[in-house]
C-alpha cells in the first residue's frame, strides 16, 4: 500500500478514537511515575486533531501530518506536546511533496519524526520515554520492505512492555530513580496506541 | 474529589477570568489565551519579563504579575506547562524592543515549550533571552538526567530579576542577576497528604495516617522518602540540613528565607516550622536577613510546606527590598 | 489528625515565636503573654487598636498587626478566646495616652473576655471603647441570642478603623468608622470539610464526599444547611444572594468584595467563586470598588470560602486604601 | 457541717480530678453543638487551680475561692472561663470575712455565684447553658436547710440531663437553632461535675 491524504486521516481519527478510551488508562499510568496529566493532555490534542481532520480539505498527507504536528503543539502542553508536535512536524518535512507517501519516504518520515523527538528532548533510547517505543518501531521499518510484511506493532507492543524494566532519567519519571522502575512509561503507552492504529489502517486498506 | 469548580475542564478559563475581575486595573488577560500581563504592556524600553508553567500552583504565576515583577504569566492547564503559540502571545505582548527574559522552572514539559516559543519569537526578530530554575535539592543534581525541579525559590528569581528589569537594565544583566538566584537558591519540601487533579478525580498516590513524604514536588508526584510523621521541629531540621549539605549557604552568609505553604497547610503549622528554621540558622551563624511565610508556590490542596534559602549580597538585597506591586508579593 | 507540630499544648506558643522571628523588626511578643505588638507601641496620641480571638484563624490576627492597622493582637488557644489578663496587657502596651479601642468578634467568650479586660483597664485610668463584628448573615440576627457571629468582615473593620487611628483621629471618631463598617459589611461562608483542633485530635463532624456545609462559621462548628456539592457557580450565587437578602447592599451601591479561604481550599476555587460574584454583581448594578481574594480569617485546616461585601461611602474607600504596613494586609 | 478551708480546698482538688477524667467527654459534648474545646478548656484552667490550691496557704474560704476565680479567668479562656470566674469571685465576695463557712452563708454564696453567671453572661434560665444547672441547685439549697440533707446532687444531674431538651439561645450553641436540642450542654456537665465533688466533699466530713 501507499498511504493516501485519505489513509493519513483515518489514521489519526483512529489515534483520536484509542486515546480517548485510553485517556484514563494513560492518565493512571502517569499517575504512578508523573504527574496525573497524560491521557488528559492527549485527550484533548487528538480530540482537536480530530475535530481540525474532520472539517478541512488537505492537498497531501504532508498537509495531514503539519496539522496534527501544529494542533499538537498547540493544544497539549506538558512535555508530551511539543514531542509528539516535533516528531510530525519533522515526518511531514520528510514527506512534502510525496504524494501518497511510499513505504521508503514512510520510513524516512519516521526516521525524521525519531531524530526531532530524541534531539528536542535531549534524550536517547534506554531513558524511560517514548523514544523507546518510537525506536525500534523505526528499526522495524528499516529492516522490513513494506507495510503489509512489517511487524512493527509486535515490535512496538514489546518495547511499550520493556519500558517497565527501565530506570527512568529523563522527563518527570527520573525524579522516581529506582521507584521508577516495574511501571510502563505513559509516552512509551501512547506512541504504541499511535502505531495501533496505523496497524488498522494498513490492515484495513488490504 | 471535592472542588468548588464548575468543570473539571473549565477551571483554569473560570480561574483567569476570577482573577481579572479581582484586579481589572492592573492586569488584564490577552484575548482568547491564557495570558495575563500587566495592564500597561508592553513598558517600553524595558526587558520584559515573562513566567508561566502548569496551573495549580496559585498565586503562581498571574500573582507575581505587577510592576517590579512580571509583565507576563502564561497559564497551562492544570500540572501542565502551557503550550509555545501560548508562550508566544506573552513575549509578543511584553516585548518593548529591550528584548524579553523567561523564567522557566525545570521541567521537561516547560523548557520545551518555553524553547519552542524562544524559537518562534526570535524568528520575529525578537530578543529572547531565558534562565532555568532548579532550586529543588531533593532531586539529584545531575547532567545525565533532567536534573532538579524549580519549585518555590523560582519566586526570588521573578522578584529579583523583575526589580533589576524595572531599573531599566539590559537583557544581559537581567539575565546574569537571574543567573546569579539561580546559583543561590535552594528549597527542600515534605507533604502530608496528596493532591487531586480535577480532571484525573482521584489524588496521584495515597499516604497512610502516620505517613509524610519527603522530598516532595509540586505536582502531586510522590517524594523520595516515605516515612512516620514527626515533630515539625524534625521535619523543619530535616529539610534545613538537606539544603545546608548541598553547600551553598554557610556560617557568615545572609540569606533570605522563605516558608511555603503547598496548599492546605494551616499558616500556624508554617510559622512553628518557621521558629525551627531560624533557630538552626542562628545556630549555624546564618543570618535571616528577611523571612516569607505563606503560600507562595503551591500544588493544589496539597499539605506540607518547602523552605527555601536564598544567598544574599548587597545587590541581591537591594533588588529583593525594591518596590513591588504584584498582589502575591507586595514591597 | 496530621499536622505539622511539635506538642498540640504548644501550637499557639511556638506559632508565636515563629511569627515574630519572621518580621523582627516590625512586631514583637510582650514578654510571658500571648500579644504580639507593632514595635514601636504605644504611638503617642493614637489611638491604640486591640483586637484577637482564638487562634487557627491565621493570619487573624497578628498578621494585621502593623502601622495602619492594629497595635496588638491577643491570641488565645486554638479557637478559644484569649484571656483578660492577656487582652489587658495589650490594651496597657498600646496605650499612648489617647485611649484604646478594641475590635471584638461576637462570641460570648470573645465579648466577656475583652469586656472584662476593659474593666480592669478602665479601673487603671485607660479610656476604653469597642466594636463587636457581627457580620455572618447565616446566623439569625436576633436580640434573644447570642446574634450573629464575626468572621471574615472583621478584617475590613481593622483595615478602615486602623487607618482612620493613624491619621490621628479621636477615640470617638475611630468608634463611630468602626460602627459605620460594621453596620454596612456583610458575610456568608461554606465548606467541604471540617477542622481539627489539635488538641482534640478529631474533627468536629463529618461530612460525606458528596456533602458541604452552607451557613458556617469559622470554629469547625457545623453550618446551617447540609447539601450535596454544586457547582462553584451555585455556591457563589447561594452566598451573594444569602448576603444581599438583608438588604444591606443594592443597586448603584459601592461595594468592596471579599473571597476569604478558609484554609485550604486552593486559591484557584477562590477565583472561580469570586468570577461568579463579581459577574452577579455586575447583573445588579453593584459596582465593585476592590476585591480582595485570599485567605484572611482561616479555620485551620478547613476547606470551604466564605464571600464578604462591605458598602462603601467616600470616607470608606479613602481609608481602606490608605497605605497598611501589616504583613498581612499590605496597601 | 461547716466548709473550711480544707474542705474547700479538697472540693477543688476533686473537681480537678474529674474534670481531666472527663476532658475528652466534655470536648466530645462541645464538639456536637460548640467547636471541641471545652474540655480542653476546662482542664487547663482547674489543673492550673490545683497547682495553686497545692502550693499556697489560705487564710479563710474567700480566699480559696478567689484563686480559683482568679485563675479560672486568667487560664480558661472562652466563654466558660469568664462566666465560671466570675461564678467564684461572686461567692468570694459574698462569704468574705466568714470562716468556716455555714450552709445559710453558703447558700447566699451560690445565689451569688449565679447571679454573677447571670449577669456576666446576659442569659437566664432555659437557654441551654450552665445556669440551667447552677439555678435548680441554688433553688435546692434556698429549700433545704443544711448540707446533708440537700438534695442538690440529684437535682444537679436531672437538670442536667434535661438541657438535653431545650434549645440553645445563648452561647455557642445557639448557632445550631433546633439541631441543639437532643444533646447535654458542655458548660452545664461540667457545672454538674463541680456540684459532684461538692457532694463528695460533704459525705466525706461526714
Ligand atoms: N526528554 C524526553 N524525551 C522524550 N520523551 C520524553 C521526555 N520527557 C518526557 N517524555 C515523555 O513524555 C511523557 C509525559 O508526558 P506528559 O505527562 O503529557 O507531560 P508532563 O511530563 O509534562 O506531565 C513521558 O511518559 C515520556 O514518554
Ligand atoms: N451567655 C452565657 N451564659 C451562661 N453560660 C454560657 C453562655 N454562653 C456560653 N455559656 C456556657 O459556656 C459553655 C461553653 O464553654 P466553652 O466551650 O469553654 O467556651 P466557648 O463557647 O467560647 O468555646 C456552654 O456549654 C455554656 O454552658
Ligand atoms: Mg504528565
Ligand atoms: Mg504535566
Ligand atoms: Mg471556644
Ligand atoms: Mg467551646
Amino acid at each position: 500500500m501507499e498511504l493516501r491524504v485519505e489513509d493519513a486521516i483515518q489514521w489519526f481519527t483512529k489515534v483520536n478514537e484509542k486515546i480517548q478510551e485510553n485517556k484514563d488508562y494513560l492518565t493512571s499510568l502517569d499517575q504512578v511515575i508523573g504527574d496525573s496529566d497524560h491521557g488528559i493532555n492527549m485527550a484533548r490534542g487528538f480530540q482537536e486533531v480530530e475535530n481540525k481532520l474532520s472539517t478541512q480539505e488537505y492537498q497531501e498527507v504532508a498537509d495531514v501530518l503539519k496539522e496534527v504536528a501544529m494542533t499538537l503543539i498547540s493544544k497539549v502542553g506538558g512535555a508530551s506536546g511539543p514531542l509528539f508536535g516535533t516528531a510530525f512536524l519533522k515526518f511531514s518535512q520528510a514527506v512534502k511533496g510525496i504524494n501518497p507517501v511510499d513505504y521508503t519516504s514512510f520510513t524516512s518520515g519516521i526516521e525524521e519524526a525519531l531524530q526531532g523527538v530524541m534531539h528536542r528532548g535531549k534524550a536517547t533510547t534506554g531513558e524511560k520515554t517514548m523514544i523507546d517505543v518510537w525506536a525500534p518501531v523505526v528499526h522495524s521499518f528499516q529492516e522490513a520492505h513494506d507495510f503489509e510484511d512489517n511487524p512493527f506493532l509486535k515490535v512496538a507492543k514489546q518495547a511499550m512492555e520493556d519500558t517497565k524494566d527501565i530506570m527512568a532519567t529523563k522527563g518527570r519519571a527520573a525524579y522516581f530513580k529506582g521507584k521508577s522502575i516495574g511501571y510502563i512509561d505513559p509516552g512509551a503507552a501512547s506512541t504504541y496506541l499511535i502505531f495501533e492504529a496505523l496497524e488498522e489502517v494498513i490492515k484495513g486498506s488490504k | 474529589m471535592k472542588k468548588i469548580i464548575n468543570d473539571p475542564n473549565l477551571v483554569v478559563q473560570d480561574m483567569l477570568k476570577g482573577m481579572v475581575s479581582a484586579n481589572p486595573s492592573a492586569i488584564k488577560q490577552l484575548p482568547e489565551t491564557t495570558v495575563i500581563v500587566r495592564s500597561d504592556v508592553p513598558t517600553v524600553n524595558k526587558v520584559g519579563l515573562v513566567s508561566g508553567g502548569g496551573s495549580g500552583h496559585e498565586p503562581a504565576h498571574a500573582g507575581y504579575v505587577g510592576k517590579g515583577m512580571l509583565d507576563a504569566a502564561v497559564a497551562g492547564e492544570v500540572f501542565t506547562s502551557p503550550t509555545p503559540d501560548q508562550v508566544l502571545e506573552g513575549i509578543k505582548a511584553v516585548n518593548g524592543n529591550a528584548g524579553v527574559f523567561l523564567i522557566i522552572k525545570n521541567y521537561t514539559g516547560d523548557v520545551l515549550n518555553f524553547e519552542m516559543a524562544a524559537e518562534l519569537a526570535e524568528a520575529e526578530g525578537i530578543k529572547v533571552e531565558q534562565v532555568i530554575v532548579n532550586d529543588d535539592v531533593a532531586v539529584e543534581d545531575s547532567s545525565f538526567t533532567t536534573g532538579r525541579r524549580g519549585i518555590a525559590g523560582t519566586i526570588f528569581v521573578h522578584k529579583i530579576a523583575g526589580a533589576k528589569a524595572e531599573q531599566g537594565a539590559a537583557l544581559d544583566e537581567v539575565k546574569s542577576v537571574a543567573e546569579k538566584v539561580v546559583a543561590n537558591v535552594r528549597s527542600m519540601g515534605m507533604a502530608l497528604t496528596p493532591c487531586t487533579v480535577p480532571a484525573a478525580g482521584k489524588p496521584s498516590f495515597e499516604l497512610k495516617e502516620n505517613e509524610m513524604e519527603i522530598g516532595i514536588g509540586i505536582h502531586g508526584e510522590s517524594g523520595i522518602e516515605r516515612k512516620e510523621i514527626s515533630t515539625a521541629d524534625e521535619i523543619a531540621s530535616e529539610l534545613v540540613h538537606k539544603i545546608l549539605d548541598d553547600g551553598v549557604h554557610g556560617p557568615g552568609d545572609e540569606v533570605a528565607v522563605m516558608i511555603n505553604g503547598l496548599g492546605s497547610t494551616p499558616e500556624m503549622e508554617l510559622y512553628i516550622i518557621n521558629s525551627k528554621v531560624n533557630e538552626i540558622l542562628n545556630e549555624k551563624g546564618i543570618h535571616v536577613y528577611k523571612t516569607f511565610v505563606g503560600e507562595y508556590m503551591t500544588a493544589l490542596e496539597m499539605a506540607g510546606c518547602s523552605v527555601t534559602l536564598l544567598k544574599l549580597d548587597d545587590e541581591l538585597k537591594s533588588l529583593l527590598d525594591s518596590r513591588s506591586e504584584a498582589p502575591a508579593f507586595l514591597v
